[in-house]
């Protein structure tokens, strides 16, 4: 019973990082059906540009917040130059783009910054707090708070905001959005602003627990990307609960199974999910019209 | 002896009732064309009938045998074959290939022989190249041949869809607004081109909002109004009905009245 | 088409070409800076860079310069393989120092072999070595060793069963390997064997499964770069009191940075006299080199010195001394003068090679150290 | 495609690969030319799935994982000879395409991508897992297929490295003939009709499904062999081989130089092949110019740098 | 109020519009009829401003569109509601209705959607449903009522009827009829030509990218060659 605790605290942990990346895909992806898979470098940029500007002498809250405006900037600027002048190209095309621009600001991250792990004073200390025989760091909580404030922040701003209508109405009808007068393009830049500005986010919040360096992109950018196709892709509740439910995965596969075949088992639940249910757990399915 | 035959088809999209009850025949060698306004169901008819959709209700039959929401690449396996409204060709190919594929029921044959280009291989490709050579002469694109899909008139497009489509050798046609977008030569050479397929005894079901072309070259006519027919019967008797003209025109005789909105 | 390969080769002929051109040995180099395991790479081809600078500023090998061609292969062992080619092809280098981890080590090993190139690996596994191929020499300690070397300590302290926790990434699984290899020569037996994945958040599911497990006595954590931090970290969380072994993959002073002093408090590992440069006795035979090492790359580079980086130290210390008594630049008297090498000095160890063993070091390199009060302190 | 074409592409090919060894200066060349070429193989099947069919595959890698293991394993552990296990490894790679492709075909778009991605993890983990047989993350060792004392034994005396550049020529040219076989044959015509539309597709009779299936399997079949050639003349492997990264790279090769074209697809490994070489005296920046000609050829080539450039060379492009 | 001057437009190579010339005064209903693929709907795109035009001008108050943007126009008053019913199909009724007042933020908001509910009375009854899930009819009023929430002084309306029953057909033209007295200037674009011309003041006849007639409404609908291009008879 204590084991099992502390494998769902693991695996909320864990899967509270996937969600935090996993959030961060929604949004562009609602407002554009583009999945951008540069997200793990935004996540990496928050960790990174947090650790060196609070090296350099700025306080933890103000460096963090630096990182995650510089990161929604640069999302900003992936849009402007790299995503905008591409509209219409094929699935294809838009993923090169987005794994070059990936490519992009890792080989930048690793001149500007190092090649160094880096790691970050965790915001409440380091001393585990005990539930039911398991423990459990503050730094997880942080990370779960983190994930579930950016869920309701998110779902409030899709529901009970205009500016978060208009983005789930760019999605939903392009021609109809600039009909009613949204400007469809500032919707983008809105986009990827708040999805860069998230991933960041999550890079401040995880990065004292899972410690930071130009390379950690990758792994985060393709779990985050499984657990929001496992929820459905564009749903704020998917990937919530896809990056959860991925976690907790893992952390069972890990304690009752074999930890050598956790991914394995994480990736192949993912592959039944979507054989079963091909549009994923809270997905909406599409008609195709001829 | 009807070729087609459907009974009772209908199909709802969200609650909402696209077609209802619909029932009609072709038999070989006829013309029998579907007209209705705009959003009336013709194309979901079409789609039901050739596979895309699902019929919600009702029977569609093939030479006696039950077809009903039979996949396509089966029905055209058993001689139906169809045109799409919103042109639906194959962009990056060349005008010859586009029509090509449409003999790929009788030309392709083994993955092996196609990869290492076995004289078997060759054989079957050069046969569907020279009979889609035949075809394009047939809809007048014989000069158009080796250029790309992609930069034909809209016009051209809609004949190289009949060309792939009477590749498949099909002893049903659904064709749907061959002639929309088509300049009044075009139109000609379309309505010159059915009536031909329908003489060498294709049975044809035509969708196509050309009122001259319908009523020149229909045998039958079915009206459908909100998904459900509205009325049936040769040229002279629905251009006459004014239900038809109702629905068409609408109704330029009736005052407009007061009324509350149902849904 | 063809005119643009053949700029695009005649660009490759020229970038090749370019360099120095008074250099008379040419060494060749090919490093995983970049890539998964940069964080080996990178602090060896600083030390590299800065050993030739050195080196050809204090007159180069008996007056002729040395050119140091170096690539980074990025931890692809294709690649390096392609950068070995190109050394010994295209460059013509008399000695390769690299592949950073084992799989380009392998990579680059057969290369050398065919073109009779000495080569000095900075990778860790035993079967580089063993079975010894004439070119091929190494200096770090071998995976075998750092196990027999923690192996050593538990019996002394009366262990006899241990859980171990291993990263799946090559160095944790190779390790991994070694020990459960030789651990029966210690009476010691590993009754929980878990892993986890490189850049994998929590380890607790693994740690309490080992916690677990009956009659567990300590924890064996081999593995590089952040897992053993996060391990380290979560066997805090839990509260686990047992006697804590990490590997000579974290022995930097950045690893009890990341793991926090409080949970890396009184975890042991074997490492190399270069963590303790400061506490070597004034007769210890490495002080000299070990502090002469670190102060300068401190120095040159403001970060602190790694363990890697001393691999590559040496691996040049070594075919300066080789290429020095060879008396030029032929790669096979090179490699005769390299196998001949005896008690050279080097931050790993005092090297002695013979036609047995290209290796060179033995158990006595490795210094068993804990981690107290934020340092590292030697336990012998 | 008229025949001509294809007989044209196949004699630049070979043109390409018979002349350059004459400019070569030294046997470093021959490496990079026998890897462009395993790359310009694997690539093709890229064409073939992507180019033709449509069908994205982020896994593909895991299929050369395969070949790779088989040319390392079969031999010691079944027997076999070494080229028989190249053909073994394509044998297993069909099939393996063959029961997973079924199910992920179904998906599209992203979906696709995704399920295809977490296929080849799948693969690269259990190589990297399954110690015992394939040495786990450091790698294992391949087996010389001895082809080259064979060579020796006729009074042919090459090099390694031009052995394999001479093989791997050849396995290219034969690679870039069949695909250029298939893409002019009925089953070819099927497969970018259906990349076209599907719908139109099924209406002339086209089993879609079959059909895309068909497509992966051929494409993991290229795959396979690639992985079997560079694992036999780099006589070791580890399991990158089947790495994302190795499916990115494969991707992006096709889709730079032109995925609808076998020519361009090659072209594409050409140049991935060589930016890392060039870039040597630059390596810092080699991350950086790489994702930016990603992006750059996307935006402004979209269909990839020999079919744009050609466009532009015919003046078609209004 | 709107001037269309030689206007050209085309998908990808293909014209669809060879310069097309129409005035729409201030106050008027005016119409467009036309048959399928005659390039109606494409006309109203250009001038919203979602499809490039390659010649020619807009004039709309004064101002010279070429390049405008749909919001920056929708801003001076030029509202549209597209052919098919383009409504949020996953957003309720009223959220649809607010977006369509998405470039205001005052009072007369809530007034605007009240009024709207007042000419629609079934759009409140089902205010908190998906819009996906209305019928046709209703989806065809919530279009419109979304486009007046933009505060139109010139309303484009593509085929509100277009698949509509007849007494919903009937309703729609009442409702087109009621915007002449709430002050807003129409253009109607329609396939039910009859319908159309009965409530328009003028109209003009679209042929395969052309205006092939114009004239007052009464003595379009009296025209023969109007029944002639529709039925071919």
């Amino acid at each position: 019973m204590d084991a099992l605790m502390q494998f769902v605290f693991s695996g909320v942990t864990v899967g509270a990082v996937y969600a935090l990346v996993a959030l961060g895909f929604t949004i562009i992806y609602n407002a554009s059906d583009v999945v951008n898979f540069a997200q793990g470098e935004f996540v990496m940029l928050g960790g990174m540009i947090t650790v060196f500007a609070h090296l350099a002498g700025l306080p933890l809250p103000l460096a963090a917040l630096g990182a995650i405006l510089a990161t929604a900037a640069l999302g900003v600027a992936l849009n402007r130059l790299a995503i905008e002048p591409a509209r219409g190209a094929p699935v294809v095309s838009v993923i090169i783009i987005t794994i070059g621009a990936s490519i992009l600001i890792r080989g930048a991250a690793q001149l500007i910054f190092d090649k160094q792990l880096h790691g970050l004073p965790a915001f409440s200390g380091d001393d585990p707090i005990r539930v039911m025989g398991a423990t459990i760091l503050p730094q997880s909580l942080w990370v779960i708070g983190g994930a579930l404030a950016v869920f309701v922040g998110l779902w409030a701003f899709f529901t009970r905001t205009l500016t978060g209508k208009a983005v789930l109405a760019t999605s939903n009808n392009r021609t109809a959005a600039q009909l009613v007068g949204i400007n469809t393009g500032w919707v983008m830049t809105l986009a990827f602003g708040l999805s860069a500005a998230i991933g960041a986010l999550a890079g401040v919040l995880v990065t004292p627990i899972t410690l930071v360096s130009y390379d950690v992109g990758v792994g985060l950018a393709l779990k985050g990307f499984a657990a929001a196709m496992l929820g459905g892709m564009g749903n704020p509740k998917g990937a919530l609960a896809g990056g959860i439910l991925l976690g907790l995965f893992e952390a069972l596969t890990a304690g009752y199974v074999s930890s050598h075949y956790k991914e394995a088992v994480a990736f192949i639940v993912i592959l039944g999910v979507l054989f079963a249910m091909p549009q994923g757990l809270f997905g909406r399915a599409g008609t195709e019209r001829v | 002896m009807s070729l087609l035959s459907v009974e009772g088809l209908g199909i709802a999209f969200g609650g909402v009732r696209a077609v209802h009850d619909v029932g009609l025949t072709v038999a070989p060698g006829e013309i029998v064309s579907i007209i209705g306004p705009n959003g009336a169901g013709k194309t979901t008819l079409f789609n039901m009938i050739s596979g895309v959709y699902l019929p919600g209700a009702g029977r569609v039959r093939l030479d006696g045998e039950d077809v009903t929401g039979m996949a396509p690449h089966l029905l055209a396996r058993r001689g139906l074959s169809r045109t799409f409204q919103n042109l639906q060709i194959f962009p990056a190919m060349s005008v010859l290939e586009n029509a090509a594929t449409g003999f790929h029921l009788r030309e392709s044959g083994a993955l092996m022989a196609d990869l290492l280009a076995l004289p078997g291989a060759r054989r079957r490709s050069a046969g569907a190249l020279a009979g889609a050579r035949d075809l394009l002469a047939r809809v007048g694109l014989d000069r158009a041949a080796d250029r790309e899909a992609g930069e034909l008139s809209y016009g051209a497009l809609k004949r190289l869809e009949i060309a792939r489509a009477l590749a498949t050798a099909p002893r049903l046609l659904l064709l749907d607004e061959p002639a929309a977008g088509c300049n009044a030569v075009e139109t000609e050479e379309i309505d010159r081109l059915i009536a031909g397929m329908a003489q060498s005894g294709i049975a044809i079901l035509l969708v196509e909002h050309d009122m001259k072309l319908v009523m020149r070259i229909s045998t039958h006519i079915v009206v459908l109004d909100h998904g459900e027919k509205i009325a049936e019967g040769d040229p002279a008797t629905v251009s006459r009905n004014p239900d038809v003209i109702a629905a068409y025109l609408g109704a330029p005789v009736a005052e407009p009245e007061a009324a509350h909105a149902d849904g | 088409m063809k005119t643009l390969t053949t700029t695009a080769l005649a660009l490759i002929a020229a970038l090749g070409a370019a360099g120095p051109g008074l250099a008379e040995i040419r060494l060749g180099a090919s490093l995983s800076a970049t890539g998964p395991a940069s964080f080996l790479g990178d602090p060896e081809a600083k030390t590299l860079e800065m050993m030739v600078e050195a080196l050809n500023a204090a007159g180069g090998i008996d007056g002729e310069p040395v050119e140091l061609v170096l690539y980074d292969d990025g931890g692809d062992p294709n690649k390096a393989l392609t950068f070995a080619t190109r050394l010994v092809e295209d460059d013509e280098v008399v000695a390769i120092i690299g592949g950073s981890t084992t799989g380009t080590t392998m990579s680059i090993l057969s290369v050398a072999e065919d073109n009779e190139i000495p080569f000095v690996s900075l990778a860790g596994a035993v079967s580089i070595v063993d079975p010894v191929r004439p070119f091929v020499f190494k200096t770090p300690h071998t995976d075998r060793m750092a196990c027999e070397k923690i192996f050593t300590d538990m019996a002394a302290r009366g262990i006899e069963k241990i859980g171990m926790i291993s990263g799946t990434d090559g160095f944790g699984a190779s390790m991994q390997a070694q020990c459960k290899d030789v651990v029966g020569q210690f009476g010691i037996e590993i009754v929980a064997d878990e892993t986890y994945g490189p850049k994998d958040a929590d380890v607790t599911p693994q740690l309490t499964k080992i916690r677990g497990t009956g009659g567990v006595q300590a924890v064996l954590n081999p593995g590089f770069g952040q897992g053993p931090a996060i391990v380290t970290r979560n066997y805090h969380q839990l509260g686990i009191d047992l006697p804590f072994y990490q590997s000579h993959g974290v022995a930097s002073d950045a690893f009890i940075e990341l793991a926090g002093a409080d949970a890396a408090e009184g975890l042991r590992l074997p490492g190399t006299a270069l963590l303790i440069a400061g506490q070597l006795a004034e007769d210890d035979p490495q002080r000299a080199v070990v502090q002469a090492y670190k102060a300068e790359f401190e120095a040159a580079y403001g970060m602190d010195v790694s363990t890697f980086g001393g691999y590559a130290h040496d691996a040049f210390a070594l075919l300066v001394d080789a290429i020095s008594r060879a008396g030029g630049d032929d790669p096979v008297a090179i490699r005769d003068a390299l196998e001949a090498t005896s008690g050279l000095v080097g931050t790993t160890g005092t090297y002695s090679f013979s036609a047995d063993d290209h290796l060179g070091l033995d158990l006595s390199a490795f210094r068993l150290l804990e981690i107290r009060d934020g340092g590292w302190v030697p336990v012998d | 495609m008229r025949p001509s074409a294809k007989w044209t592409q196949l004699l630049i090919l070979f043109l390409l690969i018979a002349l350059l060894p004459l400019f070569f200066p030294s046997g470093y060349y021959f490496r990079v030319g026998a890897l462009i070429f395993v790359n310009g193989l694997a690539v093709i099947g890229i064409v073939i799935l992507t180019g033709y069919a449509g069908q994205i595959s982020l896994g593909h890698a895991g299929f050369a994982g395969i070949g790779a293991y088989a040319s390392a394993l079969a031999p010691g552990h079944l027997g076999l000879h070494p080229l028989l296990a190249v053909v073994l490894g394509a044998l297993v790679s069909a099939a393996v395409a063959w029961l997973v492709g079924r199910p992920i075909l179904r998906l599209k778009g992203y979906y696709l991508a995704v399920a295809s991605l977490g296929f080849g993890i799948l693969v690269a983990m259990v190589l990297g897992n399954e110690r015992a047989l394939t040495g786990g993350p450091d790698g294992m060792a391949v087996p010389d297929p001895g082809l080259r004392d064979l060579l020796k034994d006729l009074g042919l005396k090459l090099t390694g490295g031009e052995f394999w550049y001479w093989c791997c020529g050849l396995c290219l040219l034969i690679g870039a003939w069949a695909a250029l076989n298939l893409q002019a044959s009925p089953t070819g015509r099927a497969l970018r009709a259906l990349h076209g539309s599907e719908v139109a597709a099924r209406t002339v009779g086209i089993d879609v499904a079959r059909l895309k299936l068909q497509a992966f399997t051929i494409s993991a079949v290229y795959a396979s062999v690639a992985g079997s050639l560079l694992a036999m003349q780099n006589r070791f492997i580890t399991p990158d081989v089947a790495g994302f990264m190795h499916s990115i790279e494969m991707v992006t090769m096709a889709v730079l130089g032109g995925v609808g074209s076998v020519i361009g697809a090659i072209f594409g490994a050409v140049i991935l092949t060589l930016l890392p070489q060039v870039l040597t005296v630059f390596a810092d920046y080699e991350q950086m110019v790489l994702g930016a000609v990603m992006i750059l050829v996307m935006i402004f080539l979209p269909e990839g740098l020999i079919p744009s450039l050609a466009r532009k060379l015919r003046g078609r492009g209004e | 109020m709107l001037t269309v001057e030689n206007l050209r437009a085309r998908y990808g190579r293909i014209e669809v519009l060879h310069g097309i010339d129409l005035t729409v005064n201030s106050g008027e209903i005016v119409t467009v009829v036309g048959a399928n693929g005659a390039g109606k709907t494409t006309l109203l795109r250009c001038l919203s401003g979602i499809q490039p035009i390659t010649d020619g001008r807009v004039v709309f108050r004064g101002e010279t569109y070429v390049t405008t943007p749909a919001h920056k126009r929708l801003r001076h008053g030029l509202a549209h509601s597209p052919e098919g019913r383009q409504i949020f199909t996953n957003l309720s009724v009223e959220e649809n209705l607010r977006l369509g007042a998405f470039l205001y933020d005052d009072d007369r908001v809530a007034r605007d959607m009240d009024e709207a509910f007042a000419l629609f009375p079934m759009l409140r009854e089902k205010r908190n449903l998906a819009a996906g899930g209305l019928s046709g009819g209703q989806q065809q009023m919530l279009a419109i009522a979304r486009a007046l929430m933009g505060r139109p002084a010139c309303l484009l309306l593509d085929e509100p009827s277009m698949g509509l029953a007849p007494l919903l057909v009937r309703q729609i033209f009442d409702v087109v009829t009621g915007l002449k007295a709430l002050g807003v200037t129409v253009l109607l674009v329609e396939q039910n030509a009859f319908g159309a011309l009965k409530v328009a003041d003028r109209g003009y006849v679209m042929e395969t990218g052309r205006i092939a007639m114009e004239g007052p409404a009464e003595a379009l609908i009296a025209d023969p060659r109007i029944r002639e291009a529709y039925l071919g008879i």
